[in-house]
């Protein structure tokens, strides 16, 4: 067995520098690497550019980086949630890049399948496909989108083993086993970390092959950003 | 009447067939879900990951695990799955998603929706809604009828940013029921109580009207 | 929830005709949906185009299809065992397209997932090339695939429920949850099926909503083709 | 003396790195597994869905649902997954999969590989070996030096379809130890007791050879 664990949080970050591509899993601040984006918003590294669904809020998640303004240049779908993130995307600080969520998804996917590039019917027409090649499949118009890769992925998974395996739960998992196959180094951080051998085979999300560096994260605040409950009869 | 926005939701979920997969936007397209008729089985699916998505959990049972593309605290039903972000627009983009149903700034008659950005002042990102409007058959759109300055979203062209083109089928106002149909929007249905002249004057498109309109039933 | 169960084989089968095109899953005779394939090889189908990685065994799986002859065409990517196939392929009695495997996973994939076409570097320079469409990314040559589709896909899977969800064991999982994304009408049999809501929704390898129909399969042979032991020490 | 399979097999497993994934390819290379030097990690990959492979089972162990790519029943081992095809290959394609072993029918100077058909004769199809050769960073051949009618594999240029061009790095025979250089077959070892002589006589391609060639050591 290939043995993917790391002791501490250093060892999982080693080799990060400024200007590095990262990318950071997790929807809204479902899933997100908690530790990681932790310890890089404590660290001296800075132009970066994150490849992230969301840029989470202003004090949590993403938005830790980009107090600090580490960030350079953000790729994402989505990022309404985010006041500090406005300001400095509306100023010209914060370069941003937004792409169709589907497609996020699937670029990720393709990177870390070695598949370059795919046609998709998302985003045809829009300023999305500006200079994008456009071809008519089943009397539709698709553009060609390519994979997309990163320096860095850093992923949360619910469960992990020595051997890198994941297991996710509920909705957490999203983008995390996406982002796991494209990063160049991915840093896994888990709830639980358990020996090789424990998991089901059968029943693991990212195969640890995909997944550098291991370990078990702490204090996981899993914050909720809207509630919403019903009423008991 | 004007509709309010319950009863936006009320009348699109009359559009919802048996045993079809539906994903609601956020906004009032979420409170179709609360107007499923009965006999008509439905899922859900939300794009960051669930398939068979319930209410919302009880007061001190959300889990933070556990959220709708809208990040809010759901539950899940008996065959529900959870699944990652790929297999999620896989549903959406292969169509196998049969209905979606989301909210919008601006349609326009050829089917046109733009709901994304507003160049500089709002720019939220495009979410999931590109993939959307651009895969499934049958798109609704949700919406009041005019914005809060009272203009009509209802246009000949949109202006905004848009977010698909050529996509939407029907559109569900507080005034109104309209289809896009081959030559424009035509006037299906009108809210109880508001007349015809009243939908053309909040309207900046034209309206294809063939005989009686009928009074939406609730 | 959507109840996809049909009560007997003729209902999952019913709209087969002939000269349609259907996908098989399994590798080799594993994971293989042996009840559809029986209850096709008895049907007065005919011209059928097969897509599935290998052909069977002369006796069992699509062999019993090639047998009666019902099979024009397959697409597969390693048919080398069954010698009533090779006699039918060199007569030119049969049709064979043969695709590099990875390329007829991840086609199976795209067909279920809305991409219509990818690049792969699988089979650049080969016969698998010629008239593709050839674009370098990474310095390196990539063909142009498109997405391959089916009237019907015929999946065999461990446990299923009522909602069509699917959970597969072992390398008996292989093309199945591909080929149930790909085909327009899905029909899934199990060996155990379980009411909705028994299944752990985060370990579900196959989402009901690929499936069409779901039934509960009889009589698994799962034959082995290359039974290989050790001895105890 | 000319090596035997096993030996081969066993010569190959020095081209081992720690820390790597590894599929091995139906015949000589599956042999490559009972040869793993001491303090080398590897996990085996098979490509229809299984990483962490064992040996194979104990008699009357066999499980029907747990093969490799060769059909034979096989065990994992602490730590295996098992995954789709469509997963397996984006192992292998996305270059996750450092290593194939695989054999061939023919292997030129530029590193053309020919394992899959001969026209009108055997059309078994390429399975994997085409999505394999096209993708790892590392491309070992294993094989026998002639075909059964004596005549050299290793060629100026590929007589049969090709599986993929410029891929192989390296060839072990039961002769000799070859790398593909820029400019053709560098003759690396020789099979212990076999001279450069017999060796350039089996080889129909040039043969670089610089300054003494050394006997292998197994």
């Amino acid at each position: 067995m290939i043995n993917k664990v790391v002791s501490n949080i250093e060892k999982a970050l080693q080799g990060v520098e400024s200007n590095m591509t990262f990318m950071v899993g997790g929807f809204g601040l479902s899933g997100i690497p908690e530790n990681s984006i932790a310890a890089l918003s404590k660290m001296d590294v800075f132009g970066l550019t994150c490849i992230s669904n969301n840029a989470g809020v202003d004090d949590f998640g993403l938005g830790l980086l980009l107090q600090r303004k580490q960030i350079k240049k953000m790729i994402s779908s989505y990022v309404g949630e985010n006041a500090e993130f406005e300001r400095q995307m509306l100023s010209g600080e914060l370069e941003v890049d937004l792409i169709p969520q589907g497609s996020l998804a699937e670029r990720s996917r393709a990177a870390g399948a070695g598949i370059p590039a795919f046609f998709t019917p998302a985003g045809y027409g829009t300023e999305v496909a500006e200079g994008k090649e456009v071809r008519e499949y089943n009397g539709k118009p698709h553009i060609l989108e390519s994979a997309l890769t990163a320096d860095f992925a850093f992923v949360k998974a619910w469960k992990g083993d020595t051997a890198g395996n994941l297991i996710f739960k509920g909705t957490a998992r999203n983008f995390n086993p996406l982002m796991a196959m494209a990063g160049k180094i991915t840093v896994a951080e888990v709830e639980e970390l358990v020996p090789a051998g424990e998991l089901d085979p059968n029943q693991i999300h990212t195969p640890g092959i995909f997944v550098q560096r291991i370990f078990q994260g702490e204090k996981y605040e899993k914050r909720i950003e809207q509630k919403t409950t019903r009423k008991r009869d | 009447m004007a509709l309010d926005k319950n009863q936006i939701a009320q009348r699109i979920a009359q559009e919802l067939e048996h045993n079809t997969y539906v994903n609601l936007g956020i906004g009032i397209p979420t409170l179709v879900a609360n107007y499923i008729p009965k006999g008509i089985d439905i899922e859900f699916q939300s794009e960051n990951g669930v398939l068979g998505m319930g209410p919302f959990p009880f007061e001190g049972e959300e889990d933070p695990d556990l959220i709708n593309a809208g990040k809010q605290t759901i539950t899940t039903l008996d065959g529900a799955v959870l699944f990652d972000s790929a297999t999620s627009f896989a549903m959406i983009r292969g169509q196998h998603v049969q209905l979606t149903v989301l909210g919008a700034m601006e349609v326009s008659e050829n089917g046109d929706i733009a709901n994304w950005k507003i160049p500089g002042k709002m720019v939220k990102g495009m979410g999931g809604a590109m993939d959307l409007v651009a895969s499934a058959d049958n798109i609704i759109v949700a919406m009041m009828h005019t914005n809060r300055s009272g203009a009509s979203k209802i246009l000949k062209q949109c202006t905004l940013p848009i977010t698909g083109v050529n996509c939407v089928k029907k559109v569900v106002t507080n005034l109104a029921v309209l289809e896009v149909a081959e030559n424009g929007f035509q006037l299906l249905e009108r809210a109880p109580g508001v007349s015809v002249e009243e939908i053309k004057n909040a309207t900046d498109a034209d309206l294809i009207i063939e005989g009686e309109v009928p009074e939406m039933k609730l």
